[in-house]
């Protein structure tokens, strides 16, 4: 068996190795160096390699654009942005620029980068700590957006980003930090643009992504005991998605929940629904269920906090309507 | 610059009072009894109460995410507590307990809020100075900004329209020598962080941060040149905050001794001995306004714990003016 | 009969009348007073009210910044971004400042701005002046995102835009500039958050915005002689959505076609698709289908361009098929 | 600086071309074979001719949106008439008629091409700079940008970094006093705009953008600074542009009279008499670089009109690197 580590030490473990492995790897952001990252995610790399880890101003559009010039040079950076929303600052960069160099350049270069950040709620940070930004990029062609669950997929996801050519936003959720998982030591890729099946099931397909995805099985346990299967997918890479693995498993139960934190109008639930909705019409037996965030800011109080969180009793209740539709 | 006695009383007890609220909420932040986290400016009292001293009700202030102290200062006598329970996330808090420590605006006292985007209320505050212009009333605006924030491009945008258009726009940039770990000898290139403003033409200096009597009087020039019409000032306060970035944070990037030396020149021990030697102040009357700021701050500590919890169905409010979001049935 | 004028001149009379109704107007943007717009828009507003009026550097965030502090103050900024793409580099001060005041003022005060900004493609500007961005603030709680087709419509929304206190982005799709129509020259006002039924049908029902709506009646003209009544509802308020108004007209017809500019995967299609499977899967009597744009940037070849926006064929091929389901 | 005669004929040869290379897709986009808007810098040749000269294959270089001069003199001679097919949309075009006139790269010679949103390239440049320095080669880069972009954010972020990090950056401003229909004078604070490098204290001067020889002897001082590695420079180039902003835009906000001031100083029109008056060259000589320059443009025109468009199905290639998007059926 192997060792268990940590989700964040499963994302050090993947920079170390592939700084190693890779000279042309460089990792540049906020307090990333001689900190280690305001999260400590980069711990020990700017001790071992003090001319690959650069510590910069509060300027994220240099970051980024920074990182596409460099990219555009062979390197390939992995430039953290601390908390996702600040993706808003450096969004032009993001959705103008590295997106699209790929197809400026006819493939002849692309923005080879993975730009790190922290998504999600549920650190009591308000407004500007808490988004789901997922949805911000996932109507931009051009940009692969991933979203891992489990220390195991964050380091493999990493590794792969890293290989990547195309620009790679790499989102870690806070919530999942601490979660400790079993990580191989070595060096291993996990595909790219392909869903896990979670957990098989012939009832309910439960569509879930990173911290949802505990969620998810928490309430496909219960559900089982009262004889309801579920199928959970996690996507691992929700853009560009693996549309065939969700449509798959719609097509084999006929029912589709899908758990999203954030925002539910224009969430990515809407794209799942709409793509089952369009292509799988004459296998679906019931409505879908979309169990997201309110379509509000994210409050600070811990009570107003949680009532705008996905609620877990909201799962159980939408897998039961389904089955008695 | 002369401060009269009473003043000099008075500022004192403004720094003494957000110095022991502050660390009222470290201690409440650290026992885990507020929520998320706190950024503490426990060392930079004389840069906050200094500039919000010099300032009326009817002028625009844009506090910082560390700017505990300038808001309770702005604020009303009879606000503070609700200050306090926003911190706390409470009912009862000056927002509601939405906001929380980031956070918090008292549009009264025209305290407009902090943004947690660094470099986000450098633009805002564009806006509250040119409806100065526009309604012609004589009301400033000050900006709170860190050496950090200096890094984001809208601080580039805002002097520069600022500049163009002569508005009344005054950038308090708080240099602490930290934004998180990095120094901002790291990530600029300028000897002083003024020498930046100077490249706008705009009126741009740096002066000791821990010296109220300094502060106050660079203040007051920028607020009369201001109002005159000739525009925006660049003011760099030179200082440094005692604790980590957040509290909790072990602030482990620190020279040795770094803290120590700065801690000499604590803004509350300099003004203190001022008014002991210069302004002849008896220990007695220090003693004093210690006393009333305990019980001041202790009256805001029961109220905010003793405040109850937000309603969650508050959170769906005020999204948007006129449209009701959905909530949970 | 009223007089007929552009859509252009529309808007620009709208400002005209506002601005002489309500001193708390102003205009702000690149080239929108001396100049009156780089699209003409803001024509002969400077020479009238020269105070009014101003001309900014190239500093989006800036122009919006300041936009949302004088808001604050009681003014009612309309400030202009010339192309939407250029929302991309003041994405920050629309969604995490001007959407987020109200509630962090508890309503006490509001981000009352409109930004009027130039959406879509046809005009061979390729990547960065051609891009729908209308997915990138519906996910937004706070922002309020309109869509004229018509002048009629563009006139009454942007004055119920500049007198609404909540954040608008006013959207004018360059394709629609030259379009005629009839429009009352008195000041009158559109509701929000409605949609139009802009033609009444019972066998499907068509979404479609800005310039797809001309798109759609022709189909619908087509459709008719071919005895299929479509039914076309024009959401004008993309965000927040007239649901109401759609559900109704699917539950009706049992079937939904949308005809959306801009990339399929998560464009305002996917929600309204979604929105309807989850809440009356009862009465679909078909898949939906999504006419868009492919997932890409916008080229620059017209025959490129053209390749890449939504095609009028495919909406005739789609219903066809629907009614065949 | 005095360039040999051979330089200087040379140069001035390059400054013909692409004032011609102008002149011909402003006929054809105004009578609407060319799509799109094209943005024309005739009456700017100097700047971007004198920046290209003292620049290697290997040195990176950022064009503006006004830049056809500049990215026709960094290509390679085969390939200049596949730029004027790429600005007619042309499946033969140096980057397959997908970009156009806004967008043209061509990466064996380092021109990293432009991108649509102002002030993009001047962050994306640091990267290039910074890859020197990582990967210790002495190439460095050079981004030109106008003066209205300099109201920008990014301007900011990208110059303080280089300064900061001492990378091998040349701005190159292009001051042609105009943004669309905002003078410079009206939307920046300062006096000249290199007064604002000097914030950052970034070595910073004006020249003018005319005089030929002046601009190639800043630039080469700026390049040997770079990689002396003494960090950035700005260089603010003074010229004019003589078209509107578009071709297309009648210009009616610029005062009578400034644009024939201007033309008095036609770069190309003050290199002609230095080269008669100071180099001792023949009118014939003049004549024969012209009508090179004719048969040359005619070859460039000819190929682009002949060519195919593009195949439709070309529109969805280069998305990802490794992954197809859908197309139509
Ligand atoms: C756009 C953005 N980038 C990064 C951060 C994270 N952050 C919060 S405070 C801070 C440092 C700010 O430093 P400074 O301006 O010097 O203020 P100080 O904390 O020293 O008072 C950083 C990087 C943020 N909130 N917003
Ligand atoms: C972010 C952004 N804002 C606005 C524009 C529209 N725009 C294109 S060129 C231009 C003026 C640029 O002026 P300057 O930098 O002086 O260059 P010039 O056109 O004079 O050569 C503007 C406003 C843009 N492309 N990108
Ligand atoms: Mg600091
Ligand atoms: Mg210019």
């Amino acid at each position: 068996m192997t060792r268990k580590i940590s989700f964040s030490k499963a994302i050090n473990e993947a920079l170390h190795q592939e700084m190693e492995r890779d000279e042309k790897v460089f990792i540049i952001g906020e307090d990333v160096a001689k900190m280690g990252g305001d999260f400590g995610i980069t711990a020990g790399i700017w001790s071992k390699w003090p001319k690959r880890a650069f510590d910069t101003a509060l300027s994220e559009s240099a970051i980024i654009g920074l990182s596409c010039g460099a990219a555009l040079c062979g390197l390939r950076p992995v430039a953290e942005l601390m908390f996702a929303d600040f993706i808003a600052v450096c969004y032009d960069q993001i959705v103008n620029n590295a997106a699209k160099l790929s197809y400026m350049y006819e493939g002849k270069a692309s923005a080879q980068i993975v730009v790190r950040a922290v998504t999600g709620g549920g650190i009591r940070c308000a407004y500007h700590h808490s988004q789901c930004i997922e949805p911000w990029l996932m109507n931009i062609p051009g940009l692969v957006v991933l979203a891992p669950s489990t220390p195991y997929e964050a380091k493999g996801l990493l590794i792969s980003a890293i290989r990547n050519n195309n620009p790679v936003i790499f989102l870690e959720h806070k919530g999942l930090y601490n979660k400790k998982g079993e990580v191989p030591e070595d060096l291993y890729e996990l595909p790219l643009y392909k869903a896990n099946i979670v957990r098989e099931g012939s009832d309910i397909t439960i569509v879930a992504a990173m911290s949802m995805v505990d969620f998810a099985q928490k309430a496909a346990e219960e559900l089982s005991g009262q004889g309801i299967q579920c199928e959970i997918i996690n996507p691992l890479t929700l853009f560009p998605l693996d549309k065939e693995t969700i449509i798959n498993s719609v097509a084999k139960t006929g029912r589709l929940v899908i758990i999203q934190e954030g925002p539910k109008f224009m969430g990515y639930a809407a794209e799942i629904g709409s793509m089952v909705y369009e292509e799988i019409f004459e296998y679906l037996k019931a409505p879908m269920k979309r169990i997201t965030s309110l379509d509000t800011p994210v409050p600070f109080a811990p009570v107003m906090e949680d009532y705008v969180m996905p609620q877990y009793e909201d799962v159980l209740k939408a897998c039961n309507q389904l089955m008695s539709f | 610059m002369a401060l009269s006695k009473d003043h000099m009383l008075n500022i004192y007890r403004d720094m003494v009072l957000i110095r022991r609220f502050e660390e009222i909420i470290e201690k409440y932040s650290k026992n885990g009894t507020i929520p998320g986290f706190i950024h503490l400016s426990i060392g930079q009292e004389a840069a906050q109460a200094g500039v919000i001293d010099v300032l009326r009700e009817t002028d625009y202030k844009f506090p910082d995410h560390r700017g505990h102290g300038a808001i309770v200062l702005a604020s009303r006598p009879e606000d503070r507590k609700l200050i306090m329970a926003e911190i706390f996330g409470k009912k009862t808090g000056i927002n509601g307990g939405r906001g929380g420590s980031m956070h918090i605006n008292d549009l009264k006292v025209r305290n407009m809020g902090f943004n947690g985007i660094q470099g986000s209320t450098v633009v805002t505050s564009l806006g509250t100075a040119f409806a100065s212009v526009y309604n012609q009333t004589d009301d400033v605006t000050v900006v709170f900004m860190g050496d950090g924030t200096l890094g984001e491009g809208t601080c580039h945008e805002s002097m520069n329209m600022a500049a163009t258009w002569k508005l009344p726009l005054i950038y308090v940039l708080i240099n602490n020598q930290y934004a998180i770990s990095t120094p901002y000898t790291e990530s600029h290139p300028q000897k002083q962080l003024s020498d930046w403003g100077k490249g706008y033409n705009v009126p741009s200096m740096t002066v000791d941060g821990n010296d109220i009597e300094a502060v106050i009087e660079v203040t007051q020039s920028a607020v009369d040149r201001a109002k005159r019409g000739e525009g925006p000032t660049l003011i760099e306060l030179m200082t440094y905050r005692w604790q980590g970035h957040f509290s909790g944070d072990p602030a482990a990037y620190r020279p040795e001794g770094e803290l120590e030396k700065w801690k000499e020149k604590c803004p509350i021990k300099l003004a203190k001995e001022k008014l002991l030697n210069h302004f002849g102040v008896h220990e007695s009357e220090i003693t004093e306004i210690h006393n009333w700021v305990e019980k001041e701050i202790n009256s805001y500590l029961e109220f905010s714990l003793a405040s109850p919890n937000p309603s969650p169905q508050d959170s769906i409010k005020y999204v948007y003016t006129d449209v009701e979001v959905e909530g949970r049935s």
